[in-house]
C-alpha cells in the first residue's frame, strides 16, 4: 500500500534462505544462523505494524505476479487486519522457538533448524496468500516439515503421533482441494480469494463446499470430533514443535474459517451455525474436562488448547462483530499464552526429563523466576482480567450472548473449569515439596530462557491492558467479513461447463484478474 | 591368414582335394574285395585254425590225460576227465575231452603245453553253425577232425616211455620232430 | 461334376506317376549309393542279389517289409507310429510343384493338364520351403516317442539343425527369386532358357554373357545347407553312428525304418530337383533350344528336356554321395557355427549384392 | 532416390535411436569389458542429439506432418512424449551405469535394448495407424521382457520376466483381436478411418463395443490398470531396479500416449461408452493400488502398487476427457494426463535411482526396512528420497501436487467432483505408505543387531540423474508453467 | 459362398479357446500355445476381412502379426529355458519367489 | 464347394484348438496346434491368400512350433500338468465370448456373402504374393522396418537370455 516494496515476499524468502544457509552450515553454526534468520524476519515484519493502514478496507502490501497461466493462478499476497496480527505472531514466535531448542535439540541440529525455517515460510505464506491455490500450497507444504519435526525430534511415541498428525491433517485438507476446484468453476474461473469471496453460489453447493472446508479447517483447529491427533502430537513433539503447533498451526484452521468459509459461503455458514456452536461448546467443556484428568503437563495444556480454540470457533460462528473480533483476538492470545506455557514445560523437561506433574512439584523454591512466569502464563490462560485472554474471551462471550444466552452460560462453564485445572496444576507444580531426587537438577532460568519467555510476558500484559491497537487494526477487516456475509443473494450461476470450457480456460489466462471484480 | 590360405578357404580347396582323391579311386577302380564264398583266399602257412586231437599211427590216442592243456587255456575252453588205463595202473588216458569252441580264441597255448603233442591246430576255418551247442565238441569229434586234417600220423615208438611228460617239458626246445 | 471328377482322376494319376518315379529313384539311390561308395573306397558294393547286385533294393525292401515291427517299452505308441509316416508323406508331397519337364500342356478327355508338373502353383518355392520345414516334425517326434536317450538326442539335434539350415536354404533362394521375379518353379525355370549362361548359377543377362547376377555363392550355400538339411554326411549329426547309435531311428525297425530311410533319399531327390530347377536351368539344355528341334522332331523335344533334368538331378544325387565318401562328420558346435557364422552371412551378403546389381543392371 | 527423404527427415529422431541401438549391439562384442561405459555414453549422446532434433522440430514444424503413407505423424503431441521419453531413457542409462556394475550385469546389449525399447515407444507415440502402434508396442514390450530377465543369476529376475512375458503376450493377443475387429469395421487400421467408420456405424453397434473393450483391455495391461495389473508387482520387484524404473516410467508413459491417441483419435465417437468404462477402472485401480501398497514390505513392490495407483489417477484425466463437452472438450483432461505422467516420470525415476543405490552386503537392499536410519548415514540421499516420496504423495510444493492438481481440475470440470474426492481420499492413503518410507529413514534408528547396514553406491552419473530428478520435481512444482503450456499446446494437435 | 460372419464366429471360437487356455492351464508352454491360438484367431479375422474388402492391408497385418509371434516365441522360450535352468519349474504356480 | 471346404476347415480348427487347451501332454497339444495351423493355412487358401498360407506353415509350423517341441523335449516335460484353479474366471470370460459369438451371428450387415470378383486381389501385381510385396515395400515400409527391429530384439534377447555363461563386467 505504502510502497511497492515486496515486504511479504521478503518475509517469505528470508526464512527459506536461512534454511538453505543452515543446511549448508555446520552443526554448531546452525542455531546461530537460524536465530539470525528468524530475527531478521521479525525485523522485516515489525515495520508492517506501523505501515499498516487501519482504516483501509482492502488488502495491503499486495503483490500480484502471474504464476501459472492455465488455469490463471497468481503469486498473490496481501495483508489485512485479520492476517496482520497472525503474521506478526508467527514471526515473533519463531525466534523464541529457536531459542527454546538451543540446547534441547542434540541430534542433527541443522536439519531441525532448517525444518523450523521452512515451517516459518509456509506458515507466513498461509496467512498472506491471496490466491486459493497458493494458499493450499502453503497449507500443505507445512505438513512434511511438521511431520519431520514431530517424528524425528519428538518423544518416545513420536512415530505414532507423527503419522497420526500427518494423516489427519492431510485427509482434511484433500477435500479442501476439491472444494477449491469446484469453486474455481463456479466462481468465474478464478482462484483469487477476494474475487471468490464476492461470488454467490447455489445453496446446495454451499453446503457441500462448507462441509469440505469444515473437514480441512476443523481438523486443523481442531474442533471436537477431530481433535484426537492433537494431544498425541503435542505430547510427542519437541518444545519448539509444540509451540508452533499450538501457537500457529491451530490458528490456521480458524483463519481458514474466517477467511474462506464465512465470506464465501455465508448461507451455509449461517445454516451450520447451530452445529458449529454446539461443537465449539462441546469442545470447550470437553477439553477442559479432559484437562482436569491429565497427569502430563503437555497433555494438560494440549487439552486446554482444545478448550480455548473452542472459544475461537464459537466467536467465529456467532457471526457478529464482537464475536469475530474476539475470535481473532483470542487467536493471538492463545498463541502467546499457550506458546508460553509450552515453553515453560519445555524448560522444566530439559531439567527433569519428565513432563509428569508428579515429577515436577514444588518449583517455587528452587526456581522462583520460572515459577513466576509459569503462574503468569497460567493466569493468562484462565482469562484473568488484565491478561490478554480476558479481553478475547470476554469479546467472544459478548458476541455469544447476542446470539444465545444458553450458549454463553455453557461457554462460561469452560472458563470456570479452566480456572480449576490450571490453578490445580499451579498448586502442585509451584507450591509443593520438591522431590529430593530432582532437586539438584533444578537450576533457575538462565538468560536464554529468560529471553525466550519475557517477550511473551510483555505481550500478555500489553494486550491484556491495552488491546486497542490490535483491535483497531482488525476492526475494518472484520467489518468487511461481516459485510460480505450479508451481501445480496444473486441468482445461482449457470453450470460452468455449458460453454466451451477449454476456450475459457485458455482465455482466462489472458484476462487481467482485476477485471473480475476484486476489491483491489 | 595369408591370401592364398584365404583363397583356399573360400574355394573349399581342401575339400576339393579330398573329393578329387575319392573320385580318382572311383575312376581307377581296383576293388580289393574277394568274393569269399566263391573265391577263397590262400591261407598263410602259420594259419591257426580249428583244434584237433591226434593219434599215433597205430590209431591210439596220443593224449595221456595230463590236464596241462586245460591249465594252459586262457579261455577255459578245454575240459579233460582223465582216468587210468584199465589194467595198467601207470598209464592214464583222457576218458572224456571237451572243447567249447565258442570260447576258443585260437591262441595255441594248449598245443604248446601238450607234453605228448596230442593237440594240433588244423587249417579249417569255416565252422559256422546254426546252433552254437554244436560247437561244444567232444573227444570223438576232435579226434575225427584230427583224423581228417592230419592224414599222416606220428609213429609210436616202442621204447617211448609211456609217460614222457617229464622229458618233453624239460626239453621243450628240442628240434622239430619230423612229420 | 464330371469334369471335376475327371480332373481329380487325372491328377491322381499324375500323382501316382510322379510318386512312382520318386520311389524308383529312391530305390535306385539306395543301390547307387552303396555301389558308388564302394567304388570310391575300392570295394565292390552289393554284388550278390542279381547280376552285380542290381536286385539289392528289392531284397532290402522285402527284408524290411517282413521284419518284425518292434515298439520299445515305454514308447509313445501313437507318436512312434506316426513319426515315420509323417516324414515319408512330407518328403513325398514336396514333389508336387517340381517341373520335371517343359511347361507344355496336354489336352486329354477335354481337360487341359500340364503333364510334367502336378501343380504349378504361384508360390511354388514357398511351398517347397514350407514342406521342407515340417520335415523336422517326423524326426523330432520319432526321437521323442522312442523313449530312448539316443533317439531323443538325435531328434533334438535334428530339430536344431533343420531350423538353422533351413534359414540358409531360404535365404539362398532369395537371390534367384529376385532374378526371376516369381515364386513359381515353372516360371523360374522358363526364365533360364536359352543356354547355360542364362542359368541363374551364372546369372548372365539375356542380352549378354557377362555373369553380373551370378548366384554361384547362393548355389554353394544352397547345396551345403541342403546337405545339412537332409541330415547327410558330413552333417549327419542326428544319426551319428559313433555317438548316438543311429540317432532318431535307433529304435526303429522294419517298415518304419524303411520309411525313414526312403524319406531321407526322397528329400535328397527333392533338394536336387530344386537345385536343378533354380540354379541349373531345370529342364533346359545347356545350349539354346534342343537338338530334337534342330533335327525337326519338335514333338519329341520334351524327351530331351526330361533327360537334361534327370541328368542334373542325378548329378546332384551323385554329388551327395561323393561328399559322403569324402568328408568326415563335423562336430556339433562346428555345425552350428558354420551354419550361423559362415553360411548365413554369405547368404545375406548375396541378397544384398544381388539386389544392388539388379538395381543397376535390371534384367 | 529420395522418395522417402521427407519421411525420413520427419522421423530422424527414431532413426538415430534405432541406428545407435544397432551400433551399440554391434560394437558390444568388440568392446573390452572395461570400456563398456563408452557404449552407455554413445547411447546418451544419441539421445541428446535426438532430444535436440525433437526440440528443434517444435519450432520448425509446428503442424501435423504425416510420414510413410500416413502411418506415422510428427505432431506436437508426439513430440511432447518423445522429449519426455528421450529424457527418461537418457536418465535411465545414467542410472544404470553404476547399478549394473554393482549387480555384475554390465552388458553392452542393455543399452541397445533401452534404445530399441525407446524407438518402439517413439513409434507408439507417433503412430496413427493401429498397425504401427501395435508394432511399436511389441518392440517396446519385447525389449522389456528381455531386460527384465537380464539378471539371470537371480531366479527372481527370470521369474519376473516369465510372468511379464506371459501376461504381455496374452494382452497383446487381446489387443490384436480388438484391432482385427476394428479393421473389420473400418476397412482400414488408420485411426481416422476408424473414427469415420464409427461415425457412420453408430456407437451402439455391439461389435464396436466389443472391439473397444478388447483394445482397452490390451492397453489396460500395458498401463497396469486394475484388473489387468497382476503382473506389475512381481515384475517390478523381480526386474533389475534400473529396468524397473524404465518400465515404470517410460513404458507407462508411452502406453498412455498410444492409448490416448487411439481412444481419442480413433474411438472418439465412443466417448460416452469408454469414459464410463474407464471411470470404473480408474476407481478400482485407485482403490486397489493404494490399499494393497500399504501392506508391502518391499519398496519396489510398494512402488509397483503405487504405480498402479498413479495409473488410476491418470485415468481420471482420461475419464474427464471422455466426459468433456464439445469437440475439444476433452483437452484439459488429456493435457492433465500428459502433465501428470511427465511429472510422475521424474519422481519415480528419482525414487528408483535412490533404491538402486542402496546395497546390503553384495546384494541390493530393497526392503523398506533397509532404509532404516538412512537419514543418519546418508542425509542427502534420505533427503532426496523424502522429496520424491513427498512428490509421489502429491504434497506441495513438489511437482506431484501439480500433476494431481491438473487431473483433479479436469475431473471437476467434467462434473466429476465426487471422483476427485474419492481419488483424493486415496491420496491420503497413499501418503501413509509413502510417509512410512520417510519414517523409516528419518525416525527409526537402525537396530544394532543388523549385521551390515546397507551402504550406498554412488557415482557422478547417478548424482546427475538425482539432480535432474530432484530439479524436475522441485522446479515443476514451483514453476509448472512451461510444462503445462507445452502440454496444452501439444494436446491440441490430437484430432 | 461363405458369409463373413462365419469366419468371425470361427475366429471367435478359436480366440475364446485360447483365452480360456491361458487362464486355465498351469504349464507355461501350454499357456504360450494358447496365446498362439489367440493370434491365429486374429489372423483368420484379418484374412477374412481382407477378402471381404478386397484390400490387401489385412493380409499385410497378418504378415506382421506372424513376425511378432515368431519374435515373441523366441524371447519367451529363451526365458523359459533360462528359468528352467535356474529353477527346474515350468508351472506358473511353482514360481513362488514372487507372489503371483 | 467353398462351403464344404470352409466347414471342414472350421470344424477341424475348432476341434484342434479345443484339443490344444484340453490335452494334458504338451506334445499332444503342440501336435494339435500343428494340425490347426495346417487347416488355418487351408482356410487362407480358400480366401485367396496363398502367400499367407505358405508363410503360415513356414513360420508357425516350421519355426514356432518346432521351437516349442524343441523346448518341451529339452525340458523333458511329461504329463504332469494340472489345470489351474481359475475355473470361475474362465467361465465368466468364456460366457462373455460365447455371447459375443451369438451377437456376431445375429448381427446384421455382415451376413451378405463375400463377393469374389477375381482370383486375386490385384493391387498392381499379378499374384497374391506380388500384391503383398508391393504394399509391403511401399505403403508399409515403415512398419516393415519396425518389424525388423522387433526381430533384432528377439534375436539378441533370446541369445542373451539363453546363453549359458554370461560375460561379467
Amino acid at each position: 500500500m505504502t510502497s511497492s516494496f515486496p515486504w511479504l515476499s521478503l518475509l517469505l524468502v528470508l526464512p527459506l534462505a536461512g534454511a538453505v544457509a543452515v543446511y549448508l552450515a555446520t552443526e554448531s553454526a546452525a542455531r546461530w544462523i537460524a536465530l539470525i534468520a528468524t530475527l531478521a524476519d521479525l525485523l522485516v515484519a515489525l515495520p508492517l505494524w506501523w505501515l499498516f493502514d487501519p482504516q483501509a478496507a482492502q488488502m495491503q502490501f499486495t503483490e500480484h505476479v502471474a504464476w501459472i497461466t492455465v488455469p490463471p493462478i497468481y503469486y498473490s499476497l496481501g495483508l489485512d487486519g485479520i492476517s496482520l496480527p497472525l503474521v506478526l505472531m508467527t514471526v515473533g514466535i519463531m525466534p523464541l522457538c529457536v531459542l527454546a531448542s538451543w540446547n534441547a535439540i542434540t541430534t542433527s541440529r541443522r536439519g531441525f533448524m532448517a525444518v523450523l525455517l521452512i515451517m516459518e515460510t509456509a506458515m507466513v505464506g498461509v496467512f498472506v496468500a491471496l490466491d486459493f491455490v497458493l494458499f493450499y500450497v502453503f497449507w500443505e507444504a507445512m505438513l512434511i516439515p511438521m511431520y519431520l519435526l514431530i517424528g524425528v525430534w519428538g518423544g518416545p511415541n513420536r512415530l505414532y503421533a507423527a503419522i497420526k498428525f500427518f494423516l489427519y491433517t492431510l485427509a482434511g485438507s484433500v477435500l479442501l482441494l476439491v472444494a477449491i476446484l469446484v469453486l474455481y468453476f463456479y466462481g468465474g474461473h478464478t482462484f483469487d480469494i477476494l474475487a471468490l469471496s464476492q461470488g454467490t453460489y447455489p445453496a446446495s453447493l454451499q453446503t457441500w463446499l462448507f462441509l469440505a472446508f469444515f473437514a480441512a479447517f476443523a481438523v486443523k483447529v481442531p474442533m471436537f470430533p477431530f481433535h484426537t491427533w492433537l494431544p498425541d502430537a503435542h505430547v510427542e513433539a519437541p518444545t519448539a514443535g509444540s509451540v508452533i503447533l499450538a501457537s500457529i498451526l491451530l490458528k490456521m484452521g480458524t483463519y481458514g474459517f474466517l477467511r474462506f468459509s464465512l465470506p464465501m459461503l455465508p448461507d451455509a455458514s449461517r445454516a451450520f451455525t447451530p452445529m458449529m456452536v454446539t461443537l465449539s461448546i462441546i469442545a470447550i467443556i470437553y477439553g477442559a474436562y479432559m484437562a482436569l484428568a491429565q497427569v502430563d503437563l503437555k497433555k494438560l495444556i494440549a487439552y486446554s488448547s482444545v478448550s480455548h480454540m473452542g472459544f475461537v470457533t464459537l466467536g467465529l460462528f456467532v457471526l457478529n462483530q464482537q464475536g469475530l473480533e474476539g475470535a481473532v483476538l483470542q487467536m493471538v492470545n492463545h498463541g502467546i499464552t499457550t506458546g508460553g506455557l509450552f515453553l515453560c514445560v519445555g524448560i522444566i523437561y530439559e531439567r527433569t526429563h519428565s513432563r509428569l506433574i508428579a515429577d515436577n512439584v514444588g518449583l517455587a523454591a528452587p526456581m522462583p523466576q520460572y515459577a513466576t512466569l509459569l503462574v503468569i502464563f497460567a493466569l493468562s490462560s484462565l482469562g484473568l482480567p488484565g491478561t490478554n485472554s480476558f479481553v478475547g474471551e470476554f469479546l467472544v462471550l459478548v458476541g455469544t450472548f447476542l446470539w444465545s444466552k444458553v450458549a454463553t452460560a455453557l461457554a462460561s462453564l469452560g472458563i470456570i473449569l479452566a480456572a480449576t485445572y490450571l490453578l490445580w496444576m499451579i498448586q502442585r507444580v509451584v507450591f509443593g515439596v520438591p522431590s529430593p531426587h530432582h532437586l539438584p537438577k533444578l537450576s533457575d532460568l538462565n538468560q536464554r530462557e529468560l529471553a525466550t519467555l519475557i517477550p511473551l510476558v510483555v505481550l500478555v500484559f500489553w494486550i491484556g491492558l491495552y488491546p486497542n491497537p490490535l483491535v483497531s487494526r482488525m476492526h475494518q477487516s472484520v467489518t468487511n467479513t461481516i459485510a460480505s456475509m450479508s451481501r445480496e443473494k444473486v441468482a445461482p450461476t449457470a453450470h460452468p461447463s455449458a460453454g466451451g470450457t477449454t476456450e475459457s480456460l485458455l482465455a482466462g489466462s489472458r484476462e487481467p484478474l482485476t477485471a473480475q471484480g476484486s476489491s483491489r | 591368414m595369408t591370401f592364398t590360405a584365404w583363397i583356399k578357404t573360400i574355394t573349399f580347396y581342401e575339400i576339393l582335394i579330398g573329393m578329387k582323391a575319392t573320385m580318382s579311386h572311383m575312376v581307377h577302380y581296383r576293388p580289393v574285395t574277394e568274393q569269399y564264398p566263391h573265391e577263397k583266399r590262400t591261407l598263410p602257412d602259420n594259419y591257426r585254425g580249428m583244434l584237433a586231437l591226434l593219434r599215433y599211427d597205430d590209431g591210439t590216442e596220443k593224449c595221456v590225460g595230463c590236464d596241462l592243456c586245460e591249465a594252459a587255456c586262457p579261455s577255459r575252453v578245454i575240459r579233460v576227465v582223465s582216468a587210468e588205463v584199465p589194467g595198467e595202473p601207470t598209464k592214464r588216458y583222457s576218458k572224456e575231452y571237451y572243447m567249447d569252441m565258442t570260447r576258443c580264441l585260437f591262441c595255441g597255448l594248449c598245443v604248446d603245453a601238450c607234453p605228448v603233442d596230442a593237440l594240433g591246430m588244423t587249417r579249417e576255418f569255416e565252422w559256422s553253425v546254426y546252433d552254437k551247442r554244436q560247437l561244444h565238441l567232444n573227444k570223438e569229434q576232435l579226434l575225427a577232425i584230427g583224423d581228417r586234417s592230419f592224414p599222416v600220423r606220428e609213429k609210436q615208438l616202442e621204447l617211448q616211455h609211456p609217460n614222457v611228460a617229464f622229458f618233453n617239458v624239460a626239453f621243450k626246445h628240442l628240434p622239430q620232430k619230423p612229420g | 461334376m464330371t469334369e471335376l471328377s475327371l480332373r481329380l482322376a487325372v491328377t491322381f494319376a499324375q500323382i501316382l506317376a510322379e510318386m512312382s518315379i520318386v520311389m524308383i529313384t529312391v530305390a535306385t539311390m539306395t543301390y547307387f549309393e552303396r555301389k558308388v561308395l564302394g567304388w570310391m573306397q575300392d570295394r565292390m558294393g552289393p554284388m550278390e542279389v542279381g547280376p552285380y547286385g542290381l536286385l539289392q533294393p528289392v531284397a532290402d525292401g522285402i527284408k524290411l517289409f517282413f521284419k518284425e515291427d518292434i515298439v520299445p517299452a515305454g514308447a509313445n505308441k501313437a507318436m512312434f507310429a506316426l513319426a515315420p509316416m509323417l516324414t515319408m508323406v512330407v518328403s513325398m508331397i514336396g514333389f508336387a510343384v517340381i517341373p520335371f519337364g517343359p511347361n507344355m500342356t496336354l489336352d486329354i478327355f477335354g481337360i487341359t493338364i500340364k503333364p510334367f508338373v502336378v501343380a504349378d502353383i504361384n508360390i511354388g518355392v514357398l511351398y517347397i520351403l514350407a514342406i521342407a520345414s515340417i520335415g523336422a516334425y517326423g524326426i523330432i517326434l520319432g526321437g521323442w516317442a522312442s523313449n530312448s536317450k539316443y533317439s531323443l538326442l538325435g531328434g533334438l539335434r535334428a530339430a536344431a539343425q533343420v531350423i538353422s539350415y533351413e534359414l540358409n536354404v531360404g535365404l539362398a533362394l532369395i537371390g534367384v527369386l529376385m532374378l526371376a521375379g516369381t515364386l513359381s518353379l515353372v516360371q523360374i525355370t522358363e526364365a533360364q532358357a536359352g543356354g547355360f549362361w542364362h542359368w541363374f548359377i551364372w546369372g548372365g543377362r539375356p542380352d549378354g554373357f557377362f555373369p553380373i547376377h551370378t548366384q554361384i555363392f547362393a548355389f554353394v550355400v544352397f547345396i551345403i545347407s541342403a546337405v545339412a538339411e537332409t541330415n547327410r554326411i558330413p552333417f549327419d549329426l542326428p544319426e551319428a553312428e559313433s555317438e548316438l547309435v543311429a540317432g532318431f531311428f535307433t529304435e526303429y525297425s522294419g517298415m518304419r525304418f524303411a520309411f525313414f530311410v526312403s524319406a531321407e533319399y526322397a528329400n535328397m531327390t527333392l533338394v536336387s530337383c530344386v537345385a536343378a530347377a533354380l540354379f541349373l536351368g531345370g529342364w533346359n539344355a545347356p545350349y539354346p533350344g534342343t537338338i530334337f528341334e534342330y533335327i525337326g522332331l519338335e514333338q519329341l523335344a520334351w524327351v530331351e528336356h526330361i533327360v537334361w533334368f534327370a541328368a542334373k538331378v542325378y548329378f546332384f544325387l551323385f554329388l551327395f554321395i561323393w561328399i559322403r565318401a569324402t568328408l568326415p562328420r563335423l562336430r556339433y558346435d562346428q555345425l552350428m557355427r558354420f551354419g550361423w557364422k559362415v553360411m548365413l552371412p554369405i547368404a545375406l551378403a548375396n541378397i544384398i549384392i544381388t539386389s544392388i546389381t539388379l538395381y543397376f543392371f535390371p534384367r | 532416390m529420395s522418395a522417402y527423404g521427407a519421411d525420413l527427415l520427419a522421423l530422424l529422431p527414431e532413426l538415430i535411436i534405432a541406428v545407435t541401438a544397432c551400433l551399440v549391439i554391434a560394437l558390444d562384442p568388440i568392446t573390452p569389458a572395461s570400456r563398456r561405459d563408452l557404449l552407455a555414453w554413445l547411447s546418451v549422446g544419441s539421445l541428446v542429439i535426438c532430444l535436440g532434433i525433437t526440440i528443434g522440430q517444435i519450432n520448425s514444424v509446428n503442424t501435423r506432418v504425416s510420414a510413410f503413407s500416413e502411418l506415422v505423424v510428427v505432431d506436437a503431441y508426439a513430440r511432447f512424449w518423445k522429449i519426455l521419453l528421450c529424457s527418461v531413457a537418457g536418465l535411465t542409462i545414467l542410472t544404470s551405469l553404476p547399478y549394473l556394475k554393482a549387480e555384475r550385469i554390465h552388458l553392452g546389449e542393455y543399452y541397445g535394448f533401452i534404445l530399441l525399447a525407446l524407438s518402439g515407444m517413439m513409434v507408439m507415440v507417433s503412430g496413427v495407424d493401429l498397425l504401427t502402434i501395435y508394432l511399436g508396442t511389441e518392440l517396446m514390450s519385447l525389449s522389456l521382457y528381455v531386460m527384465t530377465g537380464l539378471n539371470r543369476s537371480k531366479p527372481r529376475s527370470l521369474e519376473a520376466a516369465a510372468k511379464y512375458f506371459v501376461l504381455g503376450a496374452f494382452s497383446s493377443g487381446i489387443l490384436l483381436y480388438g484391432i482385427s475387429l476394428l479393421y473389420g469395421l473400418a476397412g482400414s487400421t488408420k485411426l481416422e478411418m476408424i473414427a469415420g467408420a464409427i461415425g457412420t456405424r453408430g456407437a451402439d453397434d455391439p461389435l464396436v463395443l466389443i472391439a473397444t473393450i478388447l483394445v482397452a483391455v490390451g492397453f489396460g495391461f500395458k498401463i497396469a490398470a486394475v484388473p489387468f495389473h497382476m503382473w506389475t508387482p512381481d515384475v517390478y520387484q523381480g526386474a533389475p531396479t534400473s529396468v524397473t524404473a524404465f518400465m515404470a516410467v517410460a513404458a507407462k508413459a508411452a502406453s498412455f500416449a498410444a492409448f490416448m491417441r487411439v481412444f481419442v483419435e480413433g474411438l472418439g465417437g465412443l466417448k460416452a461408452d469408454w469414459s464410463l468404462l474407464f471411470l470404473l477402472i480408474s476407481v478400482v485401480t485407485l482403490v486397489l493400488g493404494n490399499v494393497v501398497a500399504i501392506v508391502q514390505t518391499n519398496i519396489k513392490r510398494m512402488l509397483a502398487y503405487s504405480s498402479i495407483a498413479h495409473a488410476g489417477y491418470a485415468l481420471i484425466g482420461f475419464v474427464a476427457a471422455g466426459r468433456g463437452v464439445g469437440l475439444s472438450g476433452g483437452t484439459p483432461g488429456l493435457a492433465s494426463i500428459m502433465i501428470y505422467l511427465a511429472i510422475y516420470s521424474f519422481m519415480t525415476l528419482g525414487a528408483f535411482a535412490v533404491i538402486g543405490m542402496l546395497r546390503k552386503g553384495g546384494i541390493e537392499g530393497e526392503e523398506i526396512e533397509d532404509f532404516t536410519g538412512l537419514a543418519k548415514r546418508q542425509p542427502l540421499a534420505a533427503f532426496l528420497m523424502l522429496i520424491f516420496m513427498t512428490s509421489l504423495a502429491g504434497i506441495p510444493p513438489t511437482a506431484g501436487f501439480i500433476g494431481k492438481f491438473y487431473v483433479f481440475m479436469a475431473a471437476v470440470e467434467a462434473d466429476l467432483a465426487w471422483l476427485a474426492a474419492i481419488a483424493l481420499v486415496f491420496a491420503v492413503v497413499s501418503a501413509y505408505y509413502y510417509m512410512r518410507v520417510v519414517m523409516v529413514m528419518y525416525m527409526r534408528d537402525p537396530s544394532p543387531s543388523s549385521v551390515a547396514p546397507p551402504r550406498l553406491v554412488t557415482s557422478p552419473t547417478l548424482s546427475f540423474v538425482l539432480a535432474c530428478a530432484v530439479a524436475g520435481v522441485i522446479l515443476f512444482g514451483l514453476f509448472p508453467n512451461p510444462l503445462v503450456s507445452f502440454a496444452l499446446q501439444s494436446v491440441l494437435t490430437l484430432k | 459362398m461363405v458369409p463373413l460372419s462365419y469366419y468371425l464366429i470361427l475366429s471367435g471360437i478359436v480366440f475364446l479357446t485360447g483365452f480360456v487356455g491361458v487362464l486355465l492351464r498351469r504349464n507355461i508352454i501350454i499357456i504360450l500355445l494358447s496365446v498362439e491360438l489367440m493370434l491365429n484367431a486374429t489372423n483368420i479375422n484379418f484374412v477374412a476381412f481382407s477378402q471381404y474388402f478386397h484390400d490387401v492391408a489385412g493380409q499385410v497385418f497378418v504378415f506382421f502379426a506372424l513376425t511378432v509371434a515368431a519374435a515373441e516365441v523366441a524371447v519367451g522360450l529363451a526365458i523359459i529355458i533360462a528359468l528352467y535352468r535356474a529353477k527346474s519349474a515350468i508351472n506358473i504356480d511353482e514360481f513362488q519367489l514372487l507372489k503371483w | 464347394m467353398q462351403q464344404v471346404f470352409f466347414f471342414y476347415f472350421a470344424l477341424v480348427i475348432a476341434a484342434t484348438s479345443v484339443l490344444v487347451v484340453a490335452l494334458r501332454n504338451p506334445i499332444y497339444s503342440a501336435l494339435a496346434l500343428l494340425i490347426m495351423f495346417f487347416h488355418v493355412a487351408g482356410l487362407y487358401v480358400t480366401l485367396h491368400a496363398e502367400f499367407l498360407a505358405a508363410v503360415q506353415i513356414i513360420v508357425y509350423a516350421g519355426a514356432i512350433l518346432v521351437l516349442y517341441l524343441f523346448v518341451v523335449m529339452l525340458l523333458n516335460l511329461r504329463q504332469d500338468d494340472r489345470y489351474h484353479r481359475q475355473w470361475p474366471m474362465a467361465g465368466i470370460v468364456g460366457a462373455t465370448l460365447v455371447i459375443e459369438a451369438i451377437i456376431l451371428t445375429v448381427m446384421k450387415g455382415w451376413t451378405a456373402p463375400v463377393v469374389v470378383t477375381g482370383t486375386e486381389m490385384t493391387v498392381g501385381a499379378t499374384t497374391n504374393a506380388g500384391a503383398i510385396g508391393d504394399v509391403l515395400y511401399s505403403t508399409y515400409l515403415f512398419p516393415f522396418e519396425v518389424a525388423s527391429l522387433i526381430l533384432l530384439v528377439a534375436m539378441i534377447g533370446a541369445i542373451m537370455l539363453a546363453k549359458k555363461d554370461i560375460g561379467e563386467c
